[in-house]
């Protein structure tokens, strides 16, 4: 094994270690304003990434995230619900008997979370990847509004617009950063590997990929099921977060906050998604001050709200205008390029994963 | 009458033109040979101003035309046949053609060059109503010429106008350019197929990698022993 | 040819009111060099999309070593051994030169997501024997200096050898090459006649191609079949096609200075 | 039969609003390739203009209405200007962002400007009577809408197909830089695109007004993904395919509500069905071209 | 968690000379008008009794963008950044559902200006409102159309995606059969939020010629349902709840008439001294516009919580909450309010209709 291999290894432990350390740090001494801020971003991140993995990857311009998050915070929430507290929810009507009295803990239910939004995407999958372009945007988005109504109007098992309330609330850093963490770790296991190669050759020329003899609706499906199952675990997450959920929260245009952060991170790049996800959920919270009364030298500006989103939406412009590539473009973080920098010798090895 | 002076192109980082300088002449052919990736059609894209020259001047009649925008250039007599056909594929064969002839207003003077592009490529009178994206690759040569031909140009550049024709059609091609060029029409033609090229031409340049190395009366260049080797396989 | 690799079973394509190919019958010996030349829209390429899948012939049948392949999809039928190029090249743009090699042996790979994602060794070392083979490849198209190139950045007679190294990297019987000297110079085509006798012989492939130069045509091929219009009007060695007069008026035309 | 007809005549003028403005997206679609999400915010703008024109200008209806549509096109022009020409040559997915960043800043300049709460949109007498037949009413404009967006499809259709612009266009939608080799003035025909489908949009935003008199700087929303359904449902690019997706979709929302109404919340899931329905056996809509690619 | 934590940093913020309260409505997205309309009641308030327990009260008000998690960030934000000793709010029942937990676990108080679903107090004993809920709210309606309009045939309009609009028809519903019989209700059609075009569900419920229609919503999407029922040439009553007070909504239904909701204020039938003050203020400070409800209700929320503190004679959050939970007969703009076990406000709801182009008092019904 040649000794740069190894160096990454050491430095890739050390930037585990180092970022344990810091989730250490934060949770102690953070306010429970800042974890909060920085346990949705992690969301963001794993659904940016997820997201990332089939438009800017596989290049499928699929909309649908925001409805597989859906079924992911309902199927989670549903799951970890106490029997008790459903009754009490359920008003108006009792939910279905078999779901009455489930009662699962967390982990388990996050995961089945997932897995189950990812058998909603293999099915919408199934058909829906037939279509390029415009025509599968349109019609996954569709499917993702569908799930929404679908779930509003199942009142016996969804509660409908009611929404659900009192879902195990989860507070901890480590849960959150820890499922972000995992995601990324396997979207980049994912794309460095032979699949991966195959999903970007996908994007950059069907008809050649076809003929090297990828087969493309089965290579397409993976990506949209494994986008799917990383949507639904993100949505089961925003469920505990936020301890209540209703159909109204999955809106598509949820959908294009998503598309918006894996833009601005640069298409095709993990790295970017992740960043891009920090750092918009972080600023959307830092711009309210624009929405606060400012006192300029004694003259007060009152604040104006929405403010912040026409500010945001001007850089957002920005950005793409003038850095159309995002932060990152198709590039990703490696230690390669620092230790380029840092100029420690390179032997000729070439990554293949 | 088409003068270019130290041309000079870049894309992105690729330093693609260094400095070439060359002359068209009324009523000539001239034709630019050179390997792959030597720079013959940025030079024909840089004269259309598809790309933007960042140093050097281009001059048609004496009048700078280094910045006016394409469509103008078009108008100002001079077309391209770009490299790669780029016919219009969602649009039929005949407004394939008629698109070339959007400049122009005579519509009597339309049709009869309609039908004389067919006299010349009665393949594409069989295809008039297909959607031109699904022609053969050939077909969809004959059109891009065709299509630039309708423009009545007076100066016809054509980036590698055999590229994947027939050999029958490819002699069909270059008795074409020598027909109009027999009309009074001046044309700049690349061409992979050297032999054939500095066969009609009257003047050649030989490019390598963004510069002109070597240029001639087509024969004399035919006749070049470097020429030989590098071009046309022999030894 | 009662040995034949490849067979065309009268195979036609229509495309509406167009009969693009019609009873088009091939037999292709193994290891033998084949030429399908033809005038343009002769439906040379539309014979090579029936056969790798991308179209399904509207009638006819086509086996392959004895399997009845027709109407399979173009990735299977690369799986069991067609490969191809294309006319317009079509090369994985985002990839460096290597990575568009390593691509053809995803195909190959037998292993699934879960062990790439673990890294687990079936997966790893499959990877690893893939990638040697691979730069071996680009080796003996000498492209190995320029395996770390972005793909679409190499000049395009490179890039048109780059494409045959991808269809070799799959590992097909044979190969099927639309037009490989397309926008080369006499000298490059040259290059490329000797390249593709050199490949027959060290992968004991069999070649169909089309061209339209024809001192390669005549130069390699052992047999040749002429399409006009779809329809066969000749087949048989290079001198008898250049004296065929059928020939000569539908496509080459009287023998002069250009060729 | 009542009942049916009164249905009918909902789902005319339902039906047409919904083509008039699905057009405007198919023409931008059909030349950029753009999903144009400001477009849907073009309605609200035109809404508002023509709102202050009435209220607090005083103009008369008409006049402010012609106002509306004219700097609303104007509008339209200048988002192209600014927010898509500069990414001519970009991935399309970028663009599709720009237009996305548009639409969001309209709507919340709007909100900042005018505040979110919603305006009563002033019916001006002579454009809006109640009309009663027998046991059915219905307003003017269920026959004032379908005639106007009538009129506006038969001109762009001769547009488009009949005039030297029109087949610029489509040659421009298909290779900008060849059309300008063919001495097309690719600038000059984007921006009168945008220029007719805003306008069309503008039309839209005020009989959509008109017809739902209370504008918010959200108001854009619904329809303009409705209309945008519309669109792909009758093949993106085709304005005829517009026409008739939009019908289809108004028809057939109408008639399920009023036929099955217990089914009246799966109405927006119900667009999308029979979209996707129609995508499955038309993977490019009813009227939509196929370009092949060739092999 | 930071609970703990946060329970006694608030505590010594009380110490210092300032109280604050903080306010999360949404002031931009779906709700922003009915958010609005509230702030406007919570700053009036503020203007008018600037200070308790001899300290200036400053309002943080952060806008939820009528979205969850922005809900749930607004409440973390003013519990843990902003330290606030109490909080109003919010208009949605949803949105209040997000923020519900977090002051819960930070023990920091929060009273509802107008969330009238049921769960929003469920299991929450730092949640309050001064609002009257949905379960009466429905029932007031089915009675006053049965009782007062001799309604036998009711058909129910929803905007399935608003837990308001669903949770009132449930109730309705549920009572308007116990006093008519199981089929007394003739129709029962769905819309959703944002929708315009209401042609469809009014053409299908005109068919079956109902006494009466419920129809509670958005007063935007309800103003232009009504205006299309009179175009449709549907004369019987339409009912509805108490979002209807608004401008809005009485902008399109001017000119028709028996149309009918049940709201928490009047100000032409002022029930307080409260009342009054507020109506004048109000027309004082925003002048031009409605005296509504929702104002009322910011209003009363403000001035409760100020009542809590005194009583409290403390700002800590957690003696300002027991006083709350003892609320007795608190003189609030919006009638005399009483706040039961769950923290729900027990009132007298105002029935008014539109005639002549205004809303006007047609009677109210006190709980039972
Ligand atoms: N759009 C582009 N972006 C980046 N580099 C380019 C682009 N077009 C051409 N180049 C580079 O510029 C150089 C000249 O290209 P050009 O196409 O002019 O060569 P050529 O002589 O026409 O070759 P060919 O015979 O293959 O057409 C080449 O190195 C090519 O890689
Ligand atoms: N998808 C299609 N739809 C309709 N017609 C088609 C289609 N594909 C090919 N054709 C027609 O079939 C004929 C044969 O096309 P093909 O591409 O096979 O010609 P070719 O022999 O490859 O010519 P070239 O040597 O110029 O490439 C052409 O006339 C072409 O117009
Ligand atoms: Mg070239
Ligand atoms: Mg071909």
């Amino acid at each position: 094994m040649d000794s740069r291999q190894n160096i990454k290894r050491l430095l890739t432990l050390g930037l585990i270690l180092l970022s344990c350390l810091v989730l250490f740090f934060a949770q102690g001494f953070l306010s429970s304003f800042n974890i909060r801020i920085l346990n949705l971003a992690a969301i963001f991140v794993i659904l940016g990434a997820s997201m990332n993995l089939v438009l800017g990857f596989t290049g499928m311009f699929s909309l649908g995230h925001a409805g597989f998050m859906c079924v992911g915070a309902y199927v989670s929430a549903i799951l970890t619900m106490s029997p008790a507290s459903k009754e009490l929810i359920y008003y108006m009507e009792p939910i279905i008997p078999p779901l009455a009295n489930v009662h699962w803990p967390v982990f388990p239910a996050i995961v089945m979370a997932g897995v189950v939004a990812a058998f909603f995407g293999f099915l919408i999958g199934f058909p829906a990847l037939r279509l390029r372009d415009d025509y599968l945007a349109i019609a996954t988005l569709g499917f993702g509004e569908i799930i929404r109504i679908i779930v509003t109007n199942t009142i016996t098992i969804t509660n409908g617009s009611l929404g659900l309330k009192d879902i195990p609330s989860i507070k901890s850093l480590w849960i959150y950063w820890g499922f972000a963490i995992a995601t990324i770790w396997i979207l980049k296991q994912l794309i460095n590997s032979s699949w991966g190669y195959a999903f970007k050759a996908i994007r950059d020329n069907e008809i050649a990929a076809e003929a090297m003899g990828i087969d493309v609706f089965k290579h397409k499906l993976l990506s949209f099921t494994v986008g799917a199952f990383f949507a639904g675990l993100a949505g089961a997450l925003m469920g505990h977060l936020i301890t209540s959920v209703d159909p109204t929260m999955f809106r598509f245009l949820f959908t294009f906050q998503i598309l918006l952060i894996i833009v601005l991170g640069g298409l095709g790049s993990l790295t970017g998604s992740v960043i891009a996800g920090v750092v918009v959920t972080v600023s959307m919270e830092f711009l309210r001050f624009v929405e606060q009364p400012i006192n300029l030298f004694g003259l007060i500006i009152p604040g104006i709200p929405g403010m912040r989103m026409v500010i945001f939406s001007l850089l957002l412009l920005m950005v793409i205008l003038f850095y159309r590539q995002g932060l990152m473009g198709t590039r990703e973080f490696n230690w390669d390029w620092i230790l380029d920098k840092l100029g420690v010798a390179r032997r000729k090895e070439r990554g293949v994963a | 009458m088409l003068k270019i002076e130290d041309l000079h192109v870049y894309y992105g980082g690729i330093h693609a033109l260094k400095g070439i300088t060359m002359e068209v002449p009324e009523n000539k052919i001239v034709t630019l040979v050179g390997a792959n990736g030597a720079g013959k059609s940025t030079t024909l894209r840089a004269i259309s101003s598809l790309v933007q020259p960042t140093q050097g001047k281009i001059t048609f009649h004496g009048e700078d035309i280094t910045k006016t925008k394409t469509a103008d250039i078009v108008k100002k007599g001079i077309t391209l046949v770009p490299e790669g056909r780029r016919i219009f594929a969602n649009l039929t064969v005949l407004e394939n053609i008629n698109m070339g002839a959007f400049a122009r207003n005579d519509k009597d003077g339309i049709k009869k060059d309609i039908q004389r592009i067919y006299e010349m490529f009665p393949r594409l009178k069989e295809r008039e109503w297909q959607a031109a994206g699904t022609l053969s690759g050939g077909e969809q040569q004959m059109l891009a010429i065709g299509r630039a031909l309708m423009s009545r140009p007076a100066v016809l550049m054509m980036d590698e106008p055999s590229l994947g024709l027939a050999p029958l059609l490819v002699k069909e091609v270059f008795r074409i350019i020598k027909e109009i060029y027999s009309q009074g029409m001046t044309i700049l033609l690349i061409e992979q197929n050297a032999t054939a090229a500095l066969q009609v031409a009257d003047y050649g340049y030989v490019l390598e990698t963004g510069n002109i190395v070597l240029q001639g009366p087509g024969k004399e260049l035919a006749a070049n022993d470097e020429v030989k080797r590098a071009y046309l396989g022999k030894a | 040819m009662g040995n034949s690799l490849l067979v065309t079973d009268n195979i036609t394509m229509q495309f509406g009111g167009l009969r693009a190919v019609s009873d088009l019958a091939l037999q292709i010996a193994p290891r033998q060099i084949v030429g399908l030349i033809g005038p343009n829209g002769a439906g040379k390429t539309t014979a090579f999309n029936m056969i790798t899948g991308v179209y399904k012939p509207t009638l006819g049948k086509i086996s392959f070593d004895g399997k009845d392949i027709t109407g399979l999809k173009p990735n299977q039928i690369t799986e069991l051994g067609i490969a191809r190029t294309f006319q317009n090249i079509r090369l994985f743009s985002s990839m460096s030169v290597l990575e568009n090699v390593l691509l053809s042996k995803h195909v190959r790979l037998k292993a699934n997501p879960l062990e790439a994602i673990l890294g687990l060794p079936r997966y790893s070392k499959a990877r690893k024997r893939h990638y040697e083979e691979c730069m071996e490849l680009l080796d003996q198209v000498q492209l190995a200096d320029l395996a770390d190139e972005k793909a679409t950045s190499l000049p395009y007679g490179k890039q048109r050898r780059l494409e045959i190294a991808r269809a070799l990297a799959t590992q097909p019987q044979v190969i099927l090459l639309d037009e490989p000297a397309a926008g080369m110079n006499p000298q490059e085509s040259l290059e490329l006649m000797e390249f593709i006798a050199k490949i027959r012989e060290q992968f004991g492939l069999t070649v169909l191609m089309i061209e339209h130069h024809m001192e390669v045509v005549m130069g390699i091929c052992e047999h040749i079949v002429v399409l006009d219009h779809g329809v066969t009007i000749a087949q048989g060695t290079p001198t008898e096609i250049q004296n065929n007069q059928q020939v000569i008026e539908a496509y080459l035309g009287a023998v002069d200075e250009i060729a | 039969m009542e009942l049916y007809l009164q249905t009918l005549a909902n789902g005319i003028s339902l039906g047409s609003l919904y083509a008039l403005i699905a057009i405007g997206y198919t023409m931008v679609y059909g030349i950029l390739r753009l999903i144009n999400f400001a477009h849907a915010d073009l309605l609200m703008v035109a809404g508002y203009i023509a709102f202050y024109g009435i209220m607090v200008f005083a103009l008369p209806w008409w006049f402010s209405f012609l106002i509306a549509i004219a700097l609303t096109a104007l509008l339209g022009v200048s988002i192209e200007k600014i927010a898509y020409r500069p990414l001519r040559n970009a991935p399309r997915i970028s663009v599709l962002i720009s237009a996305i960043g548009v639409s969001f800043l309209l709507e919340n300049l709007g909100i900042v400007a005018i505040g979110a709460r919603p305006k009563s949109f002033p019916r001006p007498e002579e454009l809006v009577w109640n009309i009663k037949l027998g046991d059915i009413s219905f307003l003017s404009l269920t026959v004032i809408i379908p005639i106007v967006t009538l009129l506006l499809l038969v001109a762009v259709t001769y547009m488009v197909n009949k005039t030297k612009t029109g087949t610029a266009m489509r040659a421009v939608s298909r290779d900008f830089e060849t059309a300008s080799l063919m001495a097309v003035d690719v600038n000059k025909v984007v921006s009168t695109t945008f220029l007719v489908g805003s306008s069309l949009a503008a039309v839209g935003g005020i009989l959509y007004s008109l017809q739902y008199p209370q504008i918010d700087p959200l108001m854009g929303v619904f329809p303009g993904l409705k209309c945008f359904i519309a669109a792909v449902m009758g093949g993106i690019g085709s304005i005829p395919g517009a026409m008739l997706g939009g019908f289809i979709l108004g028809m057939g929302e109408v008639f399920l509500v009023a036929f099955m109404p217990e089914l009246s919340g799966y109405r927006d899931a119900f667009a999308f069905v029979i979209l996707i329905f129609i995508l499955l056996f038309k993977p490019t809509g009813i009227l939509g071209e196929n370009v092949v690619e060739k092999v | 968690g930071g609970g703990g934590g946060e329970k006694k940093d608030a505590a010594q913020d009380a110490a210092s000379d300032v109280i604050k309260i903080g306010v999360y409505e949404p002031l931009t997205g779906t709700n922003a008008a009915g958010g609005e309309m509230t702030v406007e009641g919570i700053k009036l308030a503020n203007q008018l009794f600037p200070e308790v327990l001899g300290k200036k009260v400053e309002l943080v008000i952060v806008d939820n963008k009528s979205e969850k998690q922005e809900a749930a960030n607004a409440v973390e934000r003013l519990v843990s950044k902003d330290k606030v000793n109490v909080i109003i709010g919010s208009y949605g029942s949803s949105l209040s559902m997000a923020g519900g937990p977090i002051a819960k676990d930070a023990g920091i108080p929060v009273i509802g200006c107008s969330p009238t679903n049921p769960a929003v107090t469920l299991g929450n004993d730092y949640y309050f409102r001064v609002c009257f809920i949905d379960p009466f709210q429905g029932t007031v309606m089915a009675n006053y159309a049965f009782d007062k309009l001799g309604a036998k045939k009711a058909a129910i309009i929803q905007d399935v995606q608003q837990d308001y609009s669903v949770g009132l028809n449930n109730y309705f519903e549920k009572s308007f059969k116990k006093l008519a019989g199981e089929d007394a209700i003739v129709a029962k059609v769905n819309y959703n939020t944002g929708d315009k075009d209401f042609s469809s569900q009014l053409t299908a419920i005109k068919d079956k010629k109902p006494d009466v229609i419920f129809a509670p919503g958005n007063f935007t999407e309800s103003g232009i349902l009504v205006e299309k029922a009179r175009e449709l040439g549907i004369t019987c009553p339409i009912l509805g709840g108490d979002t209807w007070e608004s401008e809005e909504f009485l902008n399109r239904v001017k000119n028709t008439k028996d149309v009918y909701f049940s709201t928490h204020f009047d100000s032409t039938q002022p029930v307080t001294e409260m009342s009054k003050k507020f109506k004048e203020e109000y027309e004082k400070a925003y002048a031009g516009k409605q005296v509504n409800a929702f104002g009322a209700l910011g209003f009363d929320s403000y001035i409760l919580a100020l009542d809590a503190m005194k009583k409290a004679n403390s700002a800590d959050p957690k003696a300002i909450r027991d006083a709350l939970a003892g609320t007795k007969d608190f003189e609030g703009a919006t009638g005399l309010i009483t706040l039961d076990t769950n923290g729900d406000a027990t009132k007298t709801a105002i029935i008014k209709k539109v005639a002549d182009g205004n809303f006007v008092y047609e009677g109210k019904v006190d709980p039972k």
